[in-house]
């Protein structure tokens, strides 16, 4: 079972280190839409390492209504894998059409 | 089925409502029979409420069929069969007066407005109805959203007010919540019955002394009660005429009914008046409320903002009545809640009449109305008198006992707040009499141009109910006597005296 | 005024403070809270219900009476959203845009010239820049019928897991409200118009009433369930189940039908037009 | 002082509770922007939910709904203490569903507001009705 531990705890880890580097992208790029970057990409990936370790962990005794539940919960995996890029681009073009110009390291220079 | 009174009471509009906008889909002109259907039914099922109440004593009622602690309860008792046969009388009332008023206003959003009406008097009668405090606050709400639309829907700052009364309402309902929740916190119970039974043993914990002062400061947030009356004027005064009508009678009573509910009810009249020591200091807020109403109203030049105003004052007639503690007084408040619901309808009716014909709601602009518009000013009269507190009509009785109550509680502070006031509202309105009766009619339209001499008498219909609230100002003077003995000395518990 | 705003959240904070210290520890199963109506709850919920999930079982039926009036507060605030808002008006005498789908052109027609309704390869949209969306409409039409199957499986397992008519009903109505953002609210009109949401919202408040009212008819306090045992070929155990069903479906529907209500109202600021 | 700490912690919920009334009430009186006033407005219901919730708990116990409900509920009666109270969580569905139509009212009415003086900071609209 060891072997198993040691799989979740590195995909709970990964989760976790994802998670936190999404916020602090968040927190720490410059405009509107360079902010969605992280705030896409490592949310979505953080949520598929952590979702898998929890399948896993839920799954490791093989009886099947755990298997179901581990299958629910890859189910939501797939759900948000679809549907968390579709929301940023939704938004990046409400951006776009709101008339959000992008971010340059020109235009941060005229502010400061 | 008249077993089934306290519930069918709201029921019966709750369902109308539902039917009233299916039926407006259908066609426009359902929307008001069913209306008038529903709220006819309702003040039926009040009165039939109310005689049985008087023969029989307490009606109770399980809802769902599940006894009070476990389900919810309607446990109508003098006091809420009182209250409610008003409630009734002042939608049904106002309903047949305004119909011409509102089809020219919501032509095109009858069936809406129908629905908001209904659902606000089926809140305002729940909340008199129910014994449960948590049901108490869902049908709080329910009045209260539906009368910030109603008040909404209007020209002018409107929304800005009505907004403004739903941060203010918003904050004292969920203060109000927050002392059911501390309530519930220790007793375990939210059935008003057994919160009675189960708080006396609890009088020392600091948890049911802050769930009091939190519960009654969010009822006087919600009542307009005088520090935190600023919502009331701007709300009231800017709201349609046929709302206005509807909502200043109402909303402020039956609130002051729920803080007398709570305090009699819920927390007994020793915890309430003796232990709380804040009879002293409410009675005092209670005069600067009625002072600063008054000359409030004295500084506005505009009918609808005065009458705003007297309102600010006359909550402070019935909190501080309340406040005084004893039989006398309480009387004088209950009284009065139905009292003033009466007057508040009949006057801010003929007001509505007058704008509607006049066109403006300011005081000088009323010239020569009484030639006009004849029956109208007559109604507005009597209805002055009554605020005044002229007998025969209605508002000396009440008047009369409040200063009784004041004089046996040793608080001449607050009878001579009400004898002030009653001089200020006779300023008010014989200078109102004076100009619509004095000056010669002056057509401020003539002024650009189009000569329009439209100011006539206001519609038959409305006439009609505007004389019938004036006699009910006069019969509830003439019965005053009947009704404090045979109602709300029952009303009151023993204990007081 | 930041004085005057903190000298008042002090006063609050401090009178919400006055009773903290006397509240039982947070979390104990002793407290008084826990002690007089709760276990009730808890101890009979199922055999006097037969519904396993006690909040529902208190929600639609020792407390059902709150349930409908907090349906009543929702119709309520869709209707005054409605009444608010709406602006009616005859039809928009200016100018119309249409897409050809198939590449990208768009059309201004203006007043008296007509396109079919139903083309499929034309396609009316607003006068703000609407880009032509592949991603989002096509994610939507994979994700919006699977919202769906899961608000019908809330609002039906609610009697054994949490969910219930509220949950279901608002989920319901976030695919339809999905569908419009997605789209446009004038194709979202076509699937749920708004007389019909009006009608639905009204329907389900209706149900959860007209349930209540038929128990009043058949000889029970309102909403007393137990009495329909007899309209429903069971026992009084079982009814009561079935009837906290009915309601649910029924607030459900009216949940789901305010919420796309508002949603068009706010969206477009009552004039049902032009939306998000 | 210890006790005083531990009484503190043992009730962080409620000071929680207490933090964000605060907060939200500080939104909806000193905050000039209608916007920011309804959502101070919706942070103070949202303290009242987890007001509510808080009573609700019990540590380490379980939420209320009774597994296997469906077998046979004869043999091992169901343990009130083994159960969150349910009844608050009953209240606070209400409450959120109330506090959704509130915002519902609010948005409505503010959207009318700003239809009419096409701003919707406090100031600016005083402005405004000043100059009518």
């Amino acid at each position: 079972m060891g072997f198993l531990n040691v799989v979740v705890i590195f995909l709970l880890a990964c989760g976790l280190f994802f998670f936190f580097a999404g916020a602090v992208g968040i927190l720490r790029f410059p405009d509107f839409y360079s902010r969605l970057h992280p705030a896409g990409k490592l949310d979505t990936m953080g949520l598929f390492t952590s979702m898998i370790a929890m399948a896993l962990w839920v799954a490791h005794e093989w009886h099947l209504g755990d298997i179901l539940t581990a299958l629910k919960i890859l189910l939501i995996v797939a759900f948000v894998f679809i549907t968390s890029p579709t929301a940023t681009h939704a938004i990046v073009d409400a951006g776009v059409r709101a008339g959000l110009l992008p971010w340059t390291k020109d235009s941060s220079e005229d502010k400061s | 089925m008249s077993a089934h009174f306290p519930g069918l009471v709201i029921i019966i509009p709750l369902v109308a409502a539902f039917l009233i906008l299916i039926g407006a889909l259908l066609d426009r002109r359902l929307a008001f029979p069913l209306t008038a259907l529903a709220l006819l039914g309702s003040l039926l099922t009040a009165i039939g409420l109310l005689g049985k109440v008087i023969q029989t004593g307490v009606v109770e009622y399980h809802l769902a069929g599940w006894a009070p602690p476990v389900g919810i309860a309607y446990r109508v008792d003098h006091l809420n069969a009182l209250v409610l046969v008003a409630v009734a009388t002042v939608a049904f009332v106002n309903l047949m007066g305004t119909r011409e008023l509102v089809k020219g206003l919501f032509e095109d959003r009858l069936g809406p407005f129908y629905t908001l009406y209904i659902l606000l008097i089926a809140g305002l009668q729940g909340i008199v109805v129910t014994g449960d405090a948590f049901n108490l606050y869902v049908l709080l709400e329910i009045a209260a959203l539906t009368g910030y639309a109603l008040v909404g829907m209007s020209e002018g700052r409107a929304p800005l007010s009505s907004l403004n009364y739903i941060f203010i309402g918003t904050v004292g309902a969920s203060l109000y919540l927050l002392g059911v929740g501390y309530l519930y916190l220790v007793t375990g119970t939210l059935n008003m019955a057994d919160l009675a039974v189960r708080l006396p043993a609890l009088y020392p914990s600091k948890v049911v002394v802050s769930a009091f002062v939190i519960c009654l400061v969010g009822l006087c947030i919600k009542m307009g009660f005088f520090p935190m009356h600023a919502w009331l004027p701007n709300a009231y005064s800017h709201a349609p005429d046929p709302v206005s009508s509807l909502v200043a009678p109402l909303v402020t009573k039956v609130m002051i009914y729920v803080m007398i509910r709570m305090m009699l009810f819920v927390f007994t009249p020793a915890f309430a008046f003796d232990q709380m020591a804040i009879s002293e200091p409410m009675v005092w807020l209670a005069i600067a409320a009625i002072v600063a109403g008054s000359f409030m109203a004295l500084s506005t030049r505009r009918l609808k903002r005065m009458l705003t105003y007297i309102i600010v004052a006359e909550v402070g007639y019935m909190v501080g009545g309340f406040w005084l503690g004893n039989r006398l007084g309480i009387s004088g408040a209950i009284l009065h809640i139905v009292n003033d619901a009466i007057m508040t309808l009949c006057v801010f009716l003929s007001a509505a009449a007058i704008i509607s014909k006049v066109g403006s709601d300011a005081i000088d602009d009323m010239q020569g109305l009484f030639k006009k518009m004849p029956v109208t000013m007559g109604v507005f009269v009597v209805a002055g008198l009554s605020i005044i507190g002229v007998p025969p009509t209605c508002g000396f009785f009440s008047k009369w006992y409040l200063i009784s109550g004041a004089v046996a509680a040793g608080q001449y502070g607050f009878m001579a707040a009400l004898l002030l006031s009653s001089l200020i509202n006779l300023v008010l309105f014989f200078r109102i009499f004076e100009i619509a009766y004095f000056e010669p009619f002056h057509d401020h339209h003539g002024d650009h141009g189009h000569f329009v001499s439209a100011v006539q008498e206001a519609p038959f219909e409305m006439l009609v109910t505007l004389v019938v609230t004036a006699v009910l100002l006069f019969a509830l003077g003439i019965y005053a006597g009947d009704i404090v003995s045979q109602i709300i000395d029952h009303a009151i518990p023993v204990g007081i005296t | 005024m930041r004085f005057l705003a903190l000298i008042t959240i002090l006063m609050v904070g401090g009178l919400l403070f006055y009773g903290t210290p006397d509240f039982p520890a947070w979390g104990d199963p002793e407290s008084p809270a826990s002690l007089h109506v709760s276990p009730y709850y808890i101890e009979h919920a199922v055999e006097d219900t037969a519904v396993p999930n006690i909040v529902t079982a208190v929600l639609a039926d020792y407390r059902g009476y709150d349930t409908m009036f907090e349906t009543a507060v929702i119709f309520s605030a869709g209707i005054a959203c409605l009444f608010l808002l709406r602006i009616y008006r005859r039809k928009s005498t200016t100018t119309r845009l249409y897409r050809h789908n198939l590449t990208g052109i768009t059309l201004r027609i203006a007043k008296g010239g007509k396109l079919p309704e139903g083309s499929a390869e034309f396609e009316r949209i607003d006068s703000l820049w609407v880009p032509y969306d592949m991603i989002i409409k096509v994610t939507s039409r994979l994700v919006v019928p699977f919202v769906q199957l899961f608000a019908l499986y809330v609002i039906a397992h609610g009697h054994h897991s949490p969910g219930g008519g509220f949950q279901g009903g608002v989920i319901f109505g976030a695919a339809i409200i999905l569908y419009a953002i997605s789209n446009d609210l004038r194709r979202a009109f076509r699937r749920l118009n708004e007389k019909a949401a009006l009608l639905a919202s009204a329907a389900g408040v209706l149900l959860y009433a007209g349930t209540g009212l038929m128990c009043l008819l058949l000889g029970g306090n309102f909403l007393d369930y137990s009495k329909l045992a007899d309209l429903l070929y069971t026992d009084a155990i079982m009814a009561r189940s079935h009837g906290i069903l009915i309601v649910e479906i029924g607030v459900g529907l009216a949940v789901m039908a305010v919420m796309v209500s508002l949603y068009y109202n706010l969206s477009s600021a009552g004039r049902h037009d032009e939306g998000l | 002082m210890e006790s005083l700490l531990a009484n503190f912690l043992a009730k962080y919920n409620y000071w929680a509770y207490i933090g964000l009334v605060m907060i939200g009430m500080y939104a909806m009186i000193a905050k000039r922007n209608l916007v920011k006033k309804i959502i101070g407005m919706n942070i103070v219901q949202t303290a009242v939910i987890l007001f509510y919730v808080s009573i609700a708990a019990k540590k380490g116990k379980t939420i209320p709904i009774i597994a296997h409900g469906h077998e046979d509920t004869g043999h091992h009666a169901v343990q009130a203490l083994d159960y969150i109270s349910p009844l608050p969580h009953v209240l606070m569905l209400t409450a959120i569903v109330v506090s959704v139509a509130t915002l519902g009212v609010a948005l409505a009415l503010a959207i009318k507001v700003y239809r009419q003086y096409g701003t919707l900071e406090e100031d600016e609209i005083a402005m405004r009705i000043e100059e009518q």
